[in-house]
C-alpha cells in the first residue's frame, strides 16, 4: 500500500511526534507513505477566514503534485490539513468558477488538478485499508487495563465525513480495543478543543480544553487519544493555566499511534513521548 | 442554420403514467428549466416506434429524449423493458451512422419525481448544447446541393414530406 | 400503331437486374415482339447521342436499375425522365439503394482512400486518385463525378413505379410489364408486389412459434439450420416479417433467411428500424449487460437491418459524411 | 443607568448584503433558515458569543450588515462544523461564518482590539512568504504585535517547548515559494464578486 | 373521417388568468395558429375550462363547421375531459379533439416569454397537425364489481370499512397485524378533547367485527392485484395463526397453560416494555379476541417437541391448531381503498439525542404506553430507576423538519407532545418543558389546546434542542440528562438538566411502502407518501382509477383527518360502484387483417395477452376487452399492420414534425 505524504506544518513542528510516531507504525503495517514534494500549508481555518479562491489554490497545489507524481490516494494526519484539502476537493468538484480560476493559479506552476487522487486520514487508512485485524496481529504488548479515551476532535468527522459517524465515530475505539485499552464512553469525542482560540482568545479556548480534560478525568480515563496535532498539543500544554482558572484535570495526551507504536512493541525513543509535557511514558511503560 | 442563433432542439417522448406526470409536477412545483425540450405523450414507453426516434433526427432534433416508468413501476407491467432493449440497440445504430450516442438519453422518471424532470431537461440540453448543432435536414441539403445542377426533380425522402402523400409511395 | 419504345439503363449495379430480364427466357420474346426495344446499353450499342435525338416523351417506359452514385448516372437519369412517359425503377438498388447504398456508411475520401491504396491487393506508389479533370499531353479527359454518397433512382427523378427485388423475380417482371402494355396500371407511385410482408407467403410460417423471446441471435454462417423451421425461431435474424412480400420467399425455400430486399411495406417509414424494434422487444433479458450481450449477436446493426435500404431511410447517410459535406458547403 | 436606541431603521440596513453573501461559496442556502436556533445550540463557543450564530443567520439575512460584521461571533467561530452538520435545514452556518470574515477582514470592519484577525493576516502572510507555517515563529510575531505582555506571560510554554524539542526556531520554507506568490496573486479574489 | 371531407379546425388558447399569459403571449400563439392548414377560428381566452370558455367552443363549432378542435391549456390529465364534452356538446365526435399542454409543461416552468411562446407554437402546430389524423372514436364501457377492498385495519381503514358497509357494501377489511386498531390503539386518550382512545375507538373495531357486510381478514396481507378499476382480482396471503378465531372465545386459558411459566418475549404493542410468551393475544380490546402463536418462540412450531399444554387447555373447544398453514385466497372487488398508514421515526438515527444510550431517553409512543392503564406499568410514570420522574422535557420535530431525514412536519407531534405534557403533569406534578421550533396548532379547538397546556403550567421554549447528554459541567447537573438548547426567545443559549426526556419522533412512510405502490399499481411521493392524484381537487383518488387512499399513508395527519378522508375515499369508492359503469379511453390497439403477415411477432409482447393467432385467417387478432392501449405492439409490428387509437403511427409523426416547427 503506498499512499501520498501529506504531513503538514504542524508535524514538522509542534506536532512533530506525531509524525515520528506514524512513520514507523505505518511501516510496522506495510503502508508505505511518500512524501509529496514540496508540498505547502494548507491554508487551514486562516486562509478560509481571508480569500476562499487563494484557499482553494493552497490545497489543490498539494494535491496536484501528487497527482502527478503517481496514482494514489493522499493521507493527510492532520485533521485541519484533513480537512481543508477535502474541502478544496468538493469546492472544486462543485463549483466550476472557483474550479476555473484555481487550474488558471496552478498553470503559473505548470501545474493540473484532476482530482482523481482521494485525500485520507491515517485512521481511515488503518480501519479500512489495514484492517484491525491485522492491526491486532501486530499488537506484542497489548495496553491491557489502560482507560482511554478516544477523542477525535471536531473537523476530522465534521462536515463531509464518509469514513465513520458524525456523532459518534468509533474507527479510534475500535482500533483502541484491538491494542487491547479499555476504552472510555466518552459523548465528547468530537467537541471542539478550542485549539484555534487558545493563543488569541484564552479565555475562551483554554475553557473548551478543561471541558474536555474535566469530562474524560469524570469518566475515570488514564490517557486521552488523539489523532490531530492542534488537539494532542491543547490538550498537553495549558494545564498549568487550565488548573489556575478552574482546577486541575491532569489526564496526559498521547497520538494514536505513539499508543500503537507501544503496543506493537516498538522502541519507546522512536515514538516521540518525550516530548509530551504532561508525561504518558511511565504510565505505558507500566502496562 | 448559423452557430451563433442556435438552440437545441430536443424531441422528448414520455409516458403518460409517470414521466408525463413528473414534467406536469415539475410544472406544478414551479422548477424552472431550459425551454427546448418539446414533450411528446404515449401511453408507454413501450409505444415508442424506433422510427419516431429517427424521424425525430431526420426532421431536425439535435437529440432525442426517452422518459418511462422506473423497471418494475411500468403501469403495463413490462413495457419499459421493452423500450430499454430498443434503446440500446438504436444506440449501437446510431453509432454506427455517426451519430453521438450522447443525443438520444433514456432516463426513468417516477411521477414524483418532478425536480428529476427539470435536471435531466437541463442536463440533457447542457449535453447537447455541448455536442453542437445535428442538423440532418441541413446536412441533407448540404450533401444535396452536388446534385441540383443535374436533377430536374428531386424528392427527399424526409418523413416531413413523405407522411402527407398518399400511402402508396413507398419508402421515406 | 406503332409499337410502344421501352428502354432499360443501369445505374449503380451489380449487373443482376438485367441478367433478371436474360432470365425471363421465353417470355423475353414475347415481350420484345410487342415492344420496340429502343435503349439498352448492356446488350444493344447505344450511345447517349441516340437517346439525346429521341424526342421528350416519345419512349413509354424506361426500366432502370442500379443506385445512382456519379454525375454521369444522374443525367442519364434525367434525360432518360424527360425521354419517357413511365419511369420504372428496377430492382432493390433504384428502388432503395441496394448493396451499394451500404457505402452511405462511409465518407467519399474513406472510399476512395481504400479503394486506391489501402486495400491489400493494391499497389499505387503515387497515389493516384481518379480526377474529374485532367490534363495530358494538351489533351483533357474527362470523368464522371463521383459523389458524397449514394442515392435512390427516387432522389434524383421523379419515379412511377418501383420493382422492388434483388433481383426482380421474372414473374414480377413480366406481370409488370404485361400491366404496362394493357395499360391496367395501378396508382402512380407503387411498388408493383403485394403489401404484405414476406411471412406471408413463407413456407416456414407455420413453425414459428406464437411466444417468442431471443436469448441469443445466431448468424447463417456459424450455425447449421433446420430446413423447415423458421429462421427466427432458431434464433437467426430473419428479415422476412420487415420485408414486403412478392419474391415468394425465395431465400427461406434455399434455406437461407430472408435478407430484406423487397424493402418495407407502404406503412412503414424505414424498414431497419422496425425491425430492431420487433427484434430488440422480444430479448428475453432485462439487465443492461444481459439485454447487450443478446444484442451482440447481431454485430452490425446497419449492414443487418439496413442492406439493402440504407439510402432510402430516415438517416439516409453517415452524420460523419454529413458534417464533411456541411463544412464543404458553408 | 445609561439608555441606548436599540430599535433599528431601515437606515442601519445595507441592501443586498444577505444577498451577496449568500452568493458566496457554500453560503448558498442561506436563506432557508427557520431561526430554530440548533446552530447555537450546538456550538462549543455560544458561550461567549455576543450574537449568537442563529442571530448572526437573521442578521445577514436582513441585511443588518454592520452588526453582523463588528460581533465578536464571526471571530470566536472556531470551524468546528458542529453546526453545519446539525441544522436542519443543510445551511452551511460555518462556510458563512467565513464568508463574514473574508468581508470583515477586506474591509477592516472588526472590533477594534480583536487579535483573532491579525492573527489570520500574519498567517496569510507567512504563507505567502514562505509556504509554510512555523507555528513558533508565528505565534511570537503574533504576541509582539498585539500583546507582547502575553508573550512574556507565555514563557513557561515556551520554557516547555524547548524542553521536549518542540520549539522549532528555523523558519520553514518551500523551495517553489515564489512560484506559489504567483500562483496565489493569480487567484486571488478570483471567484465570484470578491467581497460584498 | 373520410379523406374528402375537408378539415376545420378551432383553435383556442388559454391565458388560465394570468397563468398562462404571463409567459406566454397568447395573441401571439393564436395568431400564429390561424396561419395553419385547416384553422378556421382561432381565438384567445382567459379560462377555456368556464362555461364560457366551453361554450365557446360549442358555438363555433356550430356556426363554423368545425369538424376539429385544439385546445391549448393545462395538462390533459387535468382537463382533457372537460374539452372533450364540451366538443360533443358541440355535436362533434368527443375524441376529434387535441389538447396541447402550456401551462404545466411551458409557462409554469419557463420564464423567457420569448421563448416559451415559441415552445407554445411548436406544440400547437404539433396538435394542429396531428388532429386532422384523429377519427372518430367511441368509449366502451366497463361493469363496476360492488365488492370492495380495503387494505389496513387501523383508525382510517375502519371507519371507511365501515361506512362502505353500512351503505350495503360488501367490504373485505385486510389486517397485517392479528389485531385491528392501527396506532390509534396504542394511545392513552386523544388531543384535542383529551378522551380515552379506547372508549371511542373499541366500539368501532367490535362493530368492525359484528358487521355481517365486512369480511375481516387479520394477519394477512396483499399478495398481488391484476384487472383494472371495477374488475380487480385481488390475492390476500392468510398467515398462519394456528389459532381458529371463529373457534376461540378469548378466555386467554391457553396463554396460562402454556409451558413458558412465565412470559420472557419482548411485546411489540408496548414497545418491548412488557413481555409476553409465545402464545398470546396482542391487547386486551384487540378484535378479533383470538390468541395468536408466534412461530418463531413456540417450542411446538420450532422443534416439534413441546407438551402443548395450550391444547390441553383450550380443551373441547379445539381453537388451537398447530398445523395451520398459510392460505392464499382470491377475492374479486371493483375498488380498493388502501390505509396502511405509517411508520414511526427511528430516533437512533439522531445519536445526538441519545436515544438507546440513555435509558431514560424514550420517544413519545413509548410514552403513550407508558401512561396508559393497559400499559406496562398500569399508568404509572417511572424513571428507569424507579424513581417518578421531576422535570421532564419533551424535544419537538425529532426526525421531521430536517432536510437531514424527514423535510415534512409530521402534524401531529406537537399537539400529541402537548396532550402527553398535560398528561404528565397532572399524573406526576413534575415540571414540564417542551422545546419547540413552531408550535402547530391549526385544527379545530387545537390552539385552545394549546392554551390550556400553557394554563396547566408546560413551559415553552423556543429552539431546537442540539444535544442531549450525561456530561455534568456544574453540581446540578449531575446525574441528569442536560440538554443544549438556544432559547431562540431569549437569545442565549441554555442547560437544561432534566431527568426524562421524550423525543416526539415524526411519522414516515411504511417500509413497505414502494412494494405496496407496485402491487395497487400508485404511485409514491419522492418522500414514499401514496400520491394523491390532485393534492387540492382530488386528495383521495390516485392515478389508478379504482383506487384510493385514506388516513396516514397518504401523509401525515391527526385522527380527525383520517376519518374525514376515510370517509371520503368511501364516498368516491360509492360513487364508483352507484355509477354502475366507467367509461375507458377507446386508446386500444388493433390489427388491420388484411395487411398482417402473420408474422407472430406482436403476440408474445403484449402484456394482457390480448393477442392471440387466428389459425384459420393465419393472422394475428387483438381482443379490445383486454387490450389496455400500452402500443407496445404497435412500435414493434415489422409491417406496420396495427393501428392505436388515439396514438396512430402518422398522428404521432405528426406532433414530431410539428414540435420541430421552430417560428
Ligand atoms: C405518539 C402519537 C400520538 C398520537 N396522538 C394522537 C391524538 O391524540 N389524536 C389524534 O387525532 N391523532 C394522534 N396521533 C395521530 C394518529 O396516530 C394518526 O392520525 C392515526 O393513527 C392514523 O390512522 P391510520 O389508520 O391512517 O394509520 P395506522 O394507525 O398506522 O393504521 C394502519 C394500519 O394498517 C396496517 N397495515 C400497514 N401496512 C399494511 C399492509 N401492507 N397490509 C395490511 N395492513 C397493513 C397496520 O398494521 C395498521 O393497523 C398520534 C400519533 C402518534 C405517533
Ligand atoms: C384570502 C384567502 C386565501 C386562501 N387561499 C387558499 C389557498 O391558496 N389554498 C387553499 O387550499 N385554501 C385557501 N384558502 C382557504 C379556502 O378559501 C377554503 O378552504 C375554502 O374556500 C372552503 O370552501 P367552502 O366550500 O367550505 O366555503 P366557502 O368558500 O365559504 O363557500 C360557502 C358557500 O356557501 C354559501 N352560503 C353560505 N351560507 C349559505 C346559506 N345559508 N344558504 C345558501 N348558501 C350559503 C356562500 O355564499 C358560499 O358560496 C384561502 C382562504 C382565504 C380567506
Ligand atoms: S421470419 Fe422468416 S423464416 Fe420465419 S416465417 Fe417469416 S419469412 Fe419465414
Ligand atoms: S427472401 Fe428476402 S432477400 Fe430473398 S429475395 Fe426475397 S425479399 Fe429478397
Ligand atoms: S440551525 Fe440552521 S435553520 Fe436553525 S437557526 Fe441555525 S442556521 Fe437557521
Ligand atoms: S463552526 Fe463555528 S459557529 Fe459553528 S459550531 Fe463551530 S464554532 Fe460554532
Ligand atoms: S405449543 Fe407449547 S410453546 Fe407453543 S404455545 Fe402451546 S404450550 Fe406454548
Ligand atoms: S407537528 Fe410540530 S413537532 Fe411535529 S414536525 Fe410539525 S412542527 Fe415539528
Ligand atoms: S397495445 Fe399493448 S395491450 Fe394492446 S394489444 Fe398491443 S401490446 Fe397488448
Ligand atoms: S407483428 Fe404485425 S404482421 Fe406480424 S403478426 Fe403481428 S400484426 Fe401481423
Amino acid at each position: 500500500m503506498r499512499y501520498h505524504y501529506f504531513p503538514g506544518c504542524s508535524l514538522k513542528g509542534l506536532g512533530r511526534a506525531y509524525d515520528e510516531s506514524l512513520r514507523p507504525v505505518m511501516e510496522r503495517l506495510g503502508v508505505e507513505l511518500a512524501e509529496i514534494d514540496d508540498w505547502n500549508c494548507c491554508g487551514a481555518t486562516a486562509y478560509m477566514s481571508t480569500d476562499h479562491c487563494n484557499a482553494c489554490a493552497l490545497g489543490a497545489r498539494n494535491i496536484a503534485i501528487a497527482e502527478s507524481s503517481g496514482p494514489g490516494d493522499i493521507v493527510a494526519p492532520c485533521n485541519a490539513c484533513y480537512l481543508a484539502l477535502n474541502k478544496t476537493r468538493n469546492c472544486l468538484a462543485g463549483d466550476s468558477a472557483t474550479r476555473a480560476a484555481v487550474q488558471k493559479a496552478l498553470a503559473v506552476a505548470k501545474l493540473t488538478y484532476t482530482g482523481t487522487a482521494a485525500v485520507r486520514h491515517p485512521l481511515e487508512v488503518l480501519v479500512y485499508d489495514v484492517g484491525i485485524n491485522v492491526i491486532k496481529r501486530n499488537v506484542v504488548r497489548p495496553l491491557k487495563d489502560l482507560k482511554i479515551a478516544p477523542y477525535y476532535g471536531c473537523q476530522l468527522v465534521r462536515p463531509h465525513c464518509s469514513f465513520d459517524d458524525q456523532w459518534n465515530p468509533t474507527a479510534m475505539d475500535r482500533i483502541l480495543t484491538a491494542l487491547g485499552a479499555r476504552v472510555v464512553d466518552f459523548p465528547l469525542k468530537t467537541r471542539c478543543c478550542g485549539g484555534s482560540l487558545t493563543g488569541t482568545a484564552p479565555e475562551a479556548g483554554l475553557r473548551l480544553t478543561h471541558i474536555i480534560l474535566g469530562e474524560a478525568q469524570r469518566r475515570g480515563a488514564d490517557l486521552i487519544a488523539t489523532i490531530c496535532p492542534l488537539c494532542q498539543f491543547n490538550l498537553d500544554s495549558y494545564h498549568d493555566q487550565i488548573a489556575r482558572r478552574w482546577g486541575p484535570a491532569r489526564i496526559p495526551a498521547v497520538y494514536i499511534t505513539q499508543l500503537m507504536g507501544m503496543a506493537f512493541g516498538l522502541p519507546t525513543e522512536q515514538l516521540g513521548l518525550k516530548r509530551n509535557f504532561l508525561p504518558a511514558d511511565k504510565l505505558l511503560a507500566a502496562t | 442554420m448559423s452557430d451563433m442563433n442556435w438552440q437545441p432542439r430536443i424531441v422528448a417522448f414520455f409516458c403518460s403514467w409517470c414521466t408525463y406526470t413528473a414534467a406536469d409536477l415539475a410544472g406544478v412545483s414551479r422548477f424552472r428549466y431550459a425551454p427546448n425540450v418539446r414533450i411528446i405523450r404515449l401511453m408507454c414507453s413501450g409505444r415508442i416506434d424506433p422510427q419516431f426516434v429517427l424521424c425525430a433526427l431526420a426532421d431536425g432534433a439535435d437529440g432525442v429524449l426517452i422518459g418511462g416508468c422506473h423497471p418494475g413501476d411500468c403501469h403495463y407491467a413490462e413495457g419499459n423493458f421493452k423500450t430499454f432493449r430498443r434503446y440500446r440497440m438504436i444506440l449501437r445504430l446510431l453509432a454506427d451512422m455517426g451519430v453521438a450516442g450522447d443525443r438520444v438519453r433514456l432516463e426513468w422518471i417516477s411521477a414524483s419525481e418532478g425536480e428529476r424532470v427539470k435536471t435531466v431537461i437541463n442536463e440533457m440540453v447542457e449535453r447537447i448544447r455541448a455536442l453542437g448543432p445535428l442538423d440532418i435536414p441541413g446536412r441533407f441539403a448540404a450533401c444535396d446541393s452536388e446534385i441540383l445542377e443535374s436533377a430536374d426533380a428531386i424528392r427527399l425522402p424526409q418523413c416531413k414530406e413523405t407522411h402527407d402523400v398518399v400511402p402508396e409511395v413507398v419508402h421515406g | 400503331m406503332d409499337k410502344p419504345k421501352i428502354g432499360f439503363y443501369w445505374c449503380a449495379s451489380c449487373g443482376g437486374c438485367e441478367e433478371a430480364i436474360v432470365d425471363l427466357a421465353e417470355d423475353i420474346l414475347r415481350i420484345t415482339a410487342a415492344v420496340d426495344l429502343v435503349f439498352w446499353p448492356v446488350a444493344l450499342d447505344f450511345k447517349k447521342e441516340d437517346v439525346l435525338a429521341m424526342p421528350n416523351g416519345s419512349m413509354a417506359a424506361v426500366f432502370i436499375n442500379g443506385a445512382v452514385r456519379t454525375s454521369e448516372q444522374e443525367e442519364m437519369a434525367s434525360l432518360l425522365r424527360a425521354k419517357s412517359q413511365f419511369v420504372i425503377a428496377f430492382g432493390a438498388c433504384a428502388q432503395l439503394g441496394g448493396i451499394p447504398g451500404l457505402a452511405n456508411q462511409f465518407s467519399r475520401d474513406s472510399i476512395l482512400n481504400y479503394v486506391y491504396d489501402g486495400a491489400p491487393t493494391v499497389v499505387n506508389e503515387k497515389h493516384v486518385r481518379p480526377s474529374v479533370r485532367c490534363e495530358d499531353n494538351n489533351r483533357t479527359l474527362t470523368l464522371p463525378e463521383f459523389r458524397s454518397v449514394v442515392r435512390t433512382l427516387e432522389q434524383i427523378v421523379h419515379v412511377d413505379y418501383f420493382l422492388p427485388g434483388c433481383p426482380p423475380t421474372p414473374r414480377l417482371i413480366t406481370s409488370a410489364i404485361d400491366a404496362l402494355l394493357t395499360g391496367k396500371l395501378p396508382p402512380p407511385g407503387s411498388v408493383l408486389a403485394p403489401d404484405v410482408a414476406l411471412c406471408d407467403q413463407c413456407p416456414r410460417k407455420k413453425s414459428k412459434p406464437e411466444q417468442i423471446r431471443f436469448a441469443a441471435f445466431k448468424r447463417p454462417h456459424l450455425t447449421s439450420m433446420d430446413s423447415d423451421l423458421c429462421f427466427l425461431a432458431q434464433g437467426v435474424v430473419c428479415m422476412g416479417p420487415a420485408t414486403r412480400g412478392g419474391c415468394e420467399a425465395l431465400c427461406p425455400a434455399a434455406n437461407m433467411p430472408c435478407t430484406g430486399c423487397f424493402g418495407p411495406t407502404s406503412r412503414v417509414h424505414d424498414q431497419g428500424a422496425k425491425m430492431l424494434s420487433s427484434l430488440s422487444a422480444a430479448v428475453d433479458a432485462k439487465e443492461s449487460d444481459q439485454v447487450d450481450a443478446v444484442l451482440a449477436g447481431i454485430p452490425d446493426p446497419v449492414g443487418t437491418f439496413y442492406r439493402y435500404a440504407l439510402p432510402a431511410s430516415l438517416l439516409r447517410f453517415s452524420a460523419n459524411i454529413g458534417s464533411a459535406a456541411v463544412k464543404e458547403t458553408l | 443607568m445609561e439608555l441606548g436606541q436599540k430599535i433599528k431603521c431601515e437606515a442601519d440596513r445595507t441592501a443586498g448584503f444577505g444577498k451577496a453573501i449568500a452568493a458566496m461559496p457554500g453560503c448558498e442556502r442561506l436563506g432557508s433558515c427557520i431561526q430554530c436556533g440548533a446552530c447555537s445550540g450546538a456550538c462549543p463557543l455560544s458561550i461567549y458569543m455576543d450574537q449568537s450564530p442563529r442571530q448572526v443567520i437573521a442578521l445577514v439575512r436582513g441585511d443588518f450588515k454592520k452588526q453582523a460584521l463588528s460581533c465578536n461571533t464571526i471571530w470566536l467561530c472556531s470551524s468546528c462544523y458542529a453546526c453545519t452538520v446539525q441544522c436542519p435545514r443543510e445551511i452551511g452556518i460555518t462556510d458563512i461564518m467565513y464568508a463574514l470574515k473574508q468581508c470583515a477582514m477586506s474591509e477592516r470592519a472588526y472590533p477594534a482590539g480583536l487579535s483573532i484577525p491579525i492573527l489570520a493576516r500574519q498567517f496569510v502572510r507567512m504563507v505567502v512568504r514562505r509556504g509554510r507555517i512555523t507555528e513558533t515563529r508565528l505565534v511570537m510575531r503574533f504576541f509582539l504585535q498585539t500583546n507582547w505582555k502575553a508573550a512574556i506571560s507565555s514563557w513557561r510554554l515556551g520554557l516547555n517547548l524547548i524542553r521536549t524539542r518542540r520549539f522549532g526556531i528555523r523558519q520553514q520554507h518551500i523551495k517553489q515559494h515564489l512560484e506559489l506568490a504567483a500562483m496565489l496573486a493569480q487567484a486571488k479574489n478570483a471567484n465570484a464578486g470578491g467581497s460584498p | 373521417m373520410s379523406n374528402d371531407e375537408s378539415i376545420r379546425t378551432g383553435f383556442y388558447v388559454c391565458h388560465c388568468g394570468h397563468n398562462i399569459s404571463d409567459v406566454v403571449d397568447c395573441t401571439a400563439v393564436a395568431r400564429y395558429a390561424s396561419t395553419l392548414a385547416g384553422v378556421m377560428v382561432s381565438r384567445d381566452y382567459k379560462y377555456m375550462c368556464s362555461s364560457p370558455g366551453q361554450e365557446l367552443i360549442r358555438q363555433d363549432i356550430l356556426e363554423h363547421k368545425l369538424n376539429r378542435v385544439v385546445v391549448a391549456s393545462c395538462s390533459p390529465l387535468l382537463h382533457e375531459h372537460t374539452f372533450r364534452n364540451a366538443v360533443a356538446a358541440g355535436g362533434l365526435n368527443p375524441f376529434l379533439f387535441q389538447m396541447v399542454n402550456i401551462r404545466e409543461h411551458d409557462a409554469w416552468v419557463h420564464a423567457d416569454r420569448a421563448a416559451a411562446t415559441a415552445k407554445a407554437q411548436a406544440l400547437v402546430s404539433a396538435a394542429i397537425r396531428r388532429v386532422a389524423l384523429h377519427k372518430p372514436l367511441q368509449a366502451t364501457r366497463a361493469p363496476i364489481h360492488p365488492d370492495v377492498l380495503v387494505v389496513g385495519g387501523g383508525i382510517a381503514g375502519i371507519h371507511a370499512a365501515l361506512t362502505l358497509a353500512n351503505a350495503g357494501k360488501k367490504v373485505y377489511l385486510v389486517e397485517r397485524q392479528p389485531s385491528i386498531g392501527g396506532h390509534m390503539a396504542q394511545f392513552d386518550k386523544t388531543f384535542p378533547t383529551l378522551d380515552c382512545a379506547a372508549c371511542i375507538l373499541t366500539p368501532k373495531m367490535s362493530a368492525v367485527r359484528s358487521h355481517k357486510n365486512i369480511v375481516l381478514w387479520t394477519y394477512s396481507e396483499v399478495a398481488k392485484v391484476d384487472g383494472y378499476v371495477g374488475n380487480y382480482t385481488v390475492t390476500v396471503r392468510r398467515k398462519a395463526r394456528y389459532v381458529d378465531e371463529n373457534l376461540c372465545v378469548g378466555c386467554q386459558e391457553c396463554i396460562d397453560a402454556c409451558v413458558f411459566k412465565v412470559p420472557k418475549f419482548p411485546d411489540p404493542f408496548n414497545l418491548g416494555m412488557s413481555m409476553q410468551k409465545p402464545i398470546y393475544i396482542p391487547f386486551p380490546q384487540a378484535v378479533p379476541q383470538a390468541a395468536v402463536i408466534d412461530p418463531d418462540r413456540c417450542i411446538q412450531l420450532k422443534t416439534g417437541k413441546c407438551k402443548k399444554t395450550c391444547v390441553e387447555a383450550c380443551a373441547d373447544r379445539k381453537a388451537i391448531n398447530l398445523n395451520q398453514k398459510e392460505q392464499l385466497l382470491e377475492i374479486k372487488v371493483g375498488s380498493i381503498i388502501t390505509a396502511t398508514g405509517f411508520k414511526l421515526f427511528d430516533a437512533k438515527r439522531l445519536p445526538e439525542y441519545g436515544y438507546g444510550r440513555y435509558p431514560d431517553v424514550m420517544t413519545t409512543i413509548e410514552l403513550e404506553r407508558l401512561v396508559s392503564s393497559s400499559g406496562p406499568t398500569g399508568g404509572e410514570l417511572r424513571l428507569r430507576s424507579g424513581k417518578p420522574p421531576t422535570a421532564v422535557g419533551f424535544i419537538l420535530c425529532v426526525g421531521s423538519r430536517d432536510m437531514r431525514t424527514n423535510r415534512w412536519c409530521s402534524r401531529t407531534c406537537c399537539m400529541h407532545s402537548m396532550k402527553l405534557a398535560q398528561i404528565v403533569r397532572e399524573r406526576t406534578g413534575a415540571q414540564v418543558t417542551v422545546f419547540y421550533i413552531d408550535i402547530r396548532a391549526p385544527g379545530k379547538g387545537y390552539e385552545e389546546f394549546y392554551d390550556r397546556s400553557l394554563q396547566q403550567g408546560v413551559q415553552f421554549v423556543r429552539g431546537r434542542v442540539a444535544e442531549v447528554s450525561d456530561c455534568a459541567l456544574s453540581p446540578d447537573e449531575a446525574g441528569k440528562l442536560v440538554i443544549r438548547v438556544e432559547d431562540t426567545l431569549a437569545g442565549f443559549v441554555r442547560r437544561v438538566p432534566l431527568d426524562l426526556v421524550v423525543l416526539a419522533v415524526g411519522m414516515e412512510p411504511q417500509a413497505d411502502a414502494q412494494e405496496m405502490r407496485r402491487i395497487l399499481n400508485m404511485s409514491c411521493s419522492a418522500e414514499g407518501w401514496f400520491l394523491e392524484k390532485h393534492p387540492k381537487m382530488a386528495p383521495v383518488s390516485t392515478f389508478t382509477d379504482g383506487v384510493f387512499i385514506a388516513g396516514c399513508c397518504q401523509g401525515p395527519k391527526d385522527i380527525p383527518d383520517s376519518i374525514a378522508q376515510a370517509g371520503a375515499a368511501a364516498a368516491e369508492a360509492l360513487a364508483l360502484i352507484d355509477a354502475g359503469g366507467i367509461d375507458q379511453e377507446p386508446n386500444t390497439a388493433y390489427i388491420r387483417g388484411e395487411e398482417c403477415s402473420g408474422c407472430k411477432s406482436c403476440i408474445s409482447l403484449c402484456p394482457y395477452a390480448a393477442i392471440s393467432f387466428d389459425a384459420e385467417k393465419q393472422k394475428a387478432v387483438i381482443n379490445p376487452a383486454l387490450c389496455k392501449g400500452c402500443g407496445t405492439c404497435v412500435a414493434s409490428c415489422p409491417s406496420g399492420s396495427i393501428g392505436q387509437n388515439l396514438f396512430e403511427d402518422q398522428e404521432v409523426f405528426e406532433e414530431i414534425n410539428g414540435v420541430l416547427d421552430y417560428v
